[in-house]
């Protein structure tokens, strides 16, 4: 866990509400696995108050990158700073997914919904590194809600998109789509990330066919490394259910710990 | 060089700076980032007797400058605390408070009993004023007479300094923090969180799933300070003001004010590093404007 | 076409949303902006019986997300206000409402005596709360048996309907609430500013000529919400939100919560036109969430 | 009085702490006079809360200028500002200089105290307009301290510079150097704009010399339009001191009517 106060951003996307910033912060960059998240200082001042939480999206031997959308004032001004401006970020934080050497020669999938779609660009790469044959499952409201698509495909990931109002893809429910394709394979784990009813369906789906599956988890967070207790969600730890940090013990936990009915509030 | 120490009559801080109870952990969360021993000191999250879960979720709320928690002080009871965490935090070279909750008097005492047995904390502060426990934000602190009998009570059960914990949530805070001292407390904190909710219009429900929480940082220091303006006239034992404080200017308003030391919260969670910082900020202002000591600066401001 | 009238059972209302005292002027500093009669009404700035110099300078400091400010009520007096103020606001096609000040319980009474005989009042609003005209901020609204003595006497000598402004310095606003229904307050309104201080760190002095001042702004929100919250569970009498509402969802924040009306300060100095837009807003939110009345929204909150 | 809540940055000068802004505000740009304020909000959430006022600096029949120095965080974020950005102000508030026609063919003076140079641009324009011979005085810390030197020059203005440290024209006080040069002449009036103790001097001088000086004052000022009673200073009116509303009876005072006791905290 590291902090780095001037973490330079080197780069920047932009389509409509989505954002992809390169930020260059070699010490974070080391250290980061899948699933891991930084924290971001949206400003020196008061407003507003609390860093926000951003999943890592990709990362070299030098630069993270981040990939989000903007939900309100703090991803608004977040989405205003440009390539030179430096960012106040600590990171690595929380445990990844699990996406090493035993997925090799398997067929494994990653889901993600909207911005949910964030950690599984580093995770399809760290999985196709380690010899797993990934599907990407990625689902929105519509066409702009899939700005990713291309990049997937430029990298040889094989790609299933749906969109709600059938702009693109499959029309309907990005776990709909996965629930139809699964009757076709029989994925070794699913990874998945977005709004939680979709994870719950996943969560569903997947118990169905004894699939494992983990999900990474979102909540308010207050600092990200442990020390409020603000992030908690209801999860089942060593046979017993309790309020779990998911900055430290998460974000991403496995399907079966996670006990829906209480992860929605 | 300037000294930074600072003397509450019962210990002696090697600066102002301490960090608040609940928003720095049991401390070893912020080991990564510094080395603890550069601390004023710190206050580790509010201990009951037993564990407790805490509030359903959510319990973060950001407001305008301000942050409302109804966290509902989990903890791992005074057991665990004794067993695990204790020993690691009695290698750490700075005062060691603990935050003393209780259900009732009864629990404040037992707390303090049992970990008057255990060596390496530096003294108790009492958290009779946490407002997103009960239902509505009923705490002792609220009451002088609910003050004076649990301050009465702990402080006989006590070899230790004990530092009561005040709430701003009281139309005389005077009054309460008099109380206190009568009781026999060594020291008073203040202020614990404001009494705060917030309202999701789109579900058209409470956000916090306790509904009532406390509100804490920048936006509460202009109350917070008021408080501790009114109640360092008043008392003659050392006061540790908290608040809202940031930055080293912010700490400064409180010493200024009259506060001995003050505590740092929500803004650990901003900046983990922000007491060392503001550490920092007061040696420079103390140079900058000619103090030897920062023991000058306490309480100098003109009327 | 959404209806957004208001009815306070005493008076109608075209739409929730007042201007609040003090932060309105006499209104027609507005007028260069928009058309005064689209508000649901205006409260004007606080008058005592004479013309009041009001506190030495300066008078405001900002904080983070909020604003102290010691104005201490300076103002032009009943009879100037009767003679050369009123009969322009008798032309705005909206409820006028004036702030009623008072040294004393008498003064109070006499303030509504005189102007009893003036038409073109709606409503009087008897602020027994100013936190930063008497050294500590004391104001009847902090103890119930003062604001029921007040009340009292101001419901004798009026024609008018009376909103009480309650004070958020207090132990438990419930309770003062509850004297003030009973003392025959026709409507509550709350909340005042926060008592509060700032410090300037070089000086080494309060920055405030009068030391204390009022804390209002976004920074309140969370703490006069969760007022109006507690008291609209508890009285018979429509209830007045106020404290930090700059926006559309922050005046629903309150509404839903149970307020009948809304009152903006602090908004009106950084957009003057802040109350405009905010029942733009609530007419947007209306039609969104289905709702063809504003009355609909009032008091939804889930439990 | 007008709203622009969307004024556009047109042009942005900077020299170390001091910016200049241009900004496109016809309905503004029209109405202004020389001593008159603007007030900018600074972002359009919470912090900084309040508007805050600057100067006009200059005009043409579309834009103003405002000129500032950075002195804490709204300053500082409004310095970030870029060409194109939009800005929310509300303009022209107060009551300005007196520069009409009586001062024809007379020698005025103008002196500026750092940012106080601000409204003086503007004012020396009009006052030159109407035929006065104006000299203008400016003083500061340091020759970092007069970056507007040389577009006075430029613009043809005769200029007399001080600075405490030496580095640049007369060493010492702006005031000093005013008191010394007005053994050689006597001009019709003096306006003047800087710290407060400064003016304070310039009117005690003026005072001795029987010059009639007019005074543009500063206030915290929360609204800027007579509505928060905030911004009083001590100032005789109609024969009898009281505190009045220096953003709508000022901030230009005379110097006889300021209680200069009172005026400084
Ligand atoms: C571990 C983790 C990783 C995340 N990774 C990404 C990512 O890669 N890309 C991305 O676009 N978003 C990500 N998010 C969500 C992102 O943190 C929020 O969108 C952001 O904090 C909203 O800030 P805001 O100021 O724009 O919105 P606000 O104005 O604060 O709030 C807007 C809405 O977002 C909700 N919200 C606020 N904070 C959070 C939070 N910490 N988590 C969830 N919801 C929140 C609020 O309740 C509100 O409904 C992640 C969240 C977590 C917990
Ligand atoms: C009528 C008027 C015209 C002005 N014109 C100019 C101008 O043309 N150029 C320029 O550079 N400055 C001008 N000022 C001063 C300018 O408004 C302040 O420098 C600015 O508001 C400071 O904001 P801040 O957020 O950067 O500083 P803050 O962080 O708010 O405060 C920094 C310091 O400035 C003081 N301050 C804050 N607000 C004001 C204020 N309104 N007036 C005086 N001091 C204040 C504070 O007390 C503090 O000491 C003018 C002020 C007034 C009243
Ligand atoms: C998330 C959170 C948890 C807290 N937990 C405790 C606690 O366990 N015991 C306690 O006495 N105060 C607790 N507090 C109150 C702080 O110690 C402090 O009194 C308050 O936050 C005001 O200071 P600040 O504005 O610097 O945060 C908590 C505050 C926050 C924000
Ligand atoms: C500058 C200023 C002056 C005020 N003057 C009065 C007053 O004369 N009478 C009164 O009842 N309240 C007065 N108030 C309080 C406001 O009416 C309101 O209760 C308070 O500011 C909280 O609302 P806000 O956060 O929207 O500003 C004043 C507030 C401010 C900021
Ligand atoms: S975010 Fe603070 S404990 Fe998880
Ligand atoms: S700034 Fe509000 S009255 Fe002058």
């Amino acid at each position: 866990m590291i902090k780095d106060p001037q973490a330079r951003i080197i780069g920047k996307e932009n389509w409509k509400d989505y954002y992809l910033l390169s930020i260059e912060s070699p010490r974070i960059a080391t250290q980061a696995h899948p699933g891991q998240f930084v924290m971001v200082r949206i400003t020196s001042h008061s407003y507003p108050l609390l860093r926000r939480p951003f999943s890592i999206h990709f990362k070299d031997e030098r630069n993270i990158e981040i990939f989000f959308k903007i939900t309100g004032s703090g991803t608004g001004i977040l989405s205003q700073k440009k390539s030179g401006d430096t960012l106040d970020i600590l990171g690595p934080l929380g445990k990844g997914f699990h996406a090493g050497e035993t997925l090799r020669g398997k067929d494994v999938v990653a889901v993600g919904g909207g911005r949910g779609i964030a950690p599984l660009y580093f995770l399809a790469h760290e999985l196709r590194s380690h010899g797993a044959a990934v599907k990407i499952f990625y689902g929105g409201k519509s066409h702009e809600d899939l700005p990713l698509k291309a990049k997937f495909e430029e990298n040889g990931f094989e790609l299933f998109c749906s969109t709600d109002d059938g702009s693109l893809g499959f029309k309907g429910l990005i776990s709909d789509y996965l629930q139809t394709e699964l009757q076709t394979f029989n994925p070794a784990r699913i990874f998945a990330c977005g709004p939680e009813p979709m994870m719950e369906k996943i969560a569903e789906i997947s118990q169905s066919g004894d699939i494992p599956t983990e999900f990474s988890l979102e909540s308010v967070m207050g600092c990200g490394f442990g020390a409020c207790w603000g992030c908690v969600k209801r999860i089942r730890k060593n046979n017993h259910e309790g309020w779990v940090k998911i900055c430290e013990e998460g974000p991403v936990f496995s399907g079966e710990d996670i006990i829906w009915t209480e992860v929605e509030k | 060089m300037t000294d930074l120490t600072i003397d509450l009559g019962f210990i002696k801080l090697k600066n102002p700076v301490i960090a608040a109870s609940g928003t720095f952990g049991y401390g070893l969360e912020f080991a990564p980032f510094f080395d603890l021993s550069k601390l004023g000191g710190f206050v580790v999250k509010g201990l009951y007797f037993s564990p407790r879960p805490g509030n359903p979720p959510p319990r973060l709320v950001e407001t305008p400058s301000g942050l409302i928690n109804a966290i509902g002080l989990p903890g791992v009871g005074v057991r665990r605390f004794a067993d695990e965490i204790l020993p690691q935090l009695r290698k750490i070279k700075t005062a060691i408070i603990v935050n003393v909750c209780g259900e009732n008097e009864e629990e404040y005492a037992s707390v303090v009993e049992f970990l008057d047995k255990e060596e390496g904390i530096s003294a108790y502060e009492l958290n009779i004023s946490c407002p997103n426990v009960e239902k509505d934000g009923l705490c002792p602190a609220l009451d002088s007479e609910a003050t004076f009998s649990v301050v009465s009570l702990v402080k006989k059960t006590s070899s230790r300094p004990v530092i009561t914990k005040l709430s701003p949530n009281v139309t005389d805070i005077v009054e309460i923090a008099l109380s206190a001292q009568e009781a026999g407390a060594d020291a008073l904190s203040l202020v614990n969180t404001l009494l705060a909710i917030a309202v999701d219009v789109e579900e058209r429900k409470p956000v916090l799933g306790n509904i009532f929480g406390g509100l804490s940082g920048p936006a509460i220091k202009p109350i917070s300070l008021r408080m501790v303006y009114q109640v360092v006239r008043r008392v003659k034992i050392p006061v540790i003001g908290m608040g809202g404080i940031s930055s080293g200017r912010d700490a400064l308003e409180y010493l200024i004010t009259g506060a001995k030391a003050v505590e740092i919260g929500t803004a650990n969670f901003i900046d983990p590093e922000a007491s060392i910082k503001i550490i920092e900020e007061l040696k420079d202002y103390c140079e900058e404007n000619g103090f030897e000591r920062i023991e000058d600066v306490i309480g100098t401001i003109k009327r």
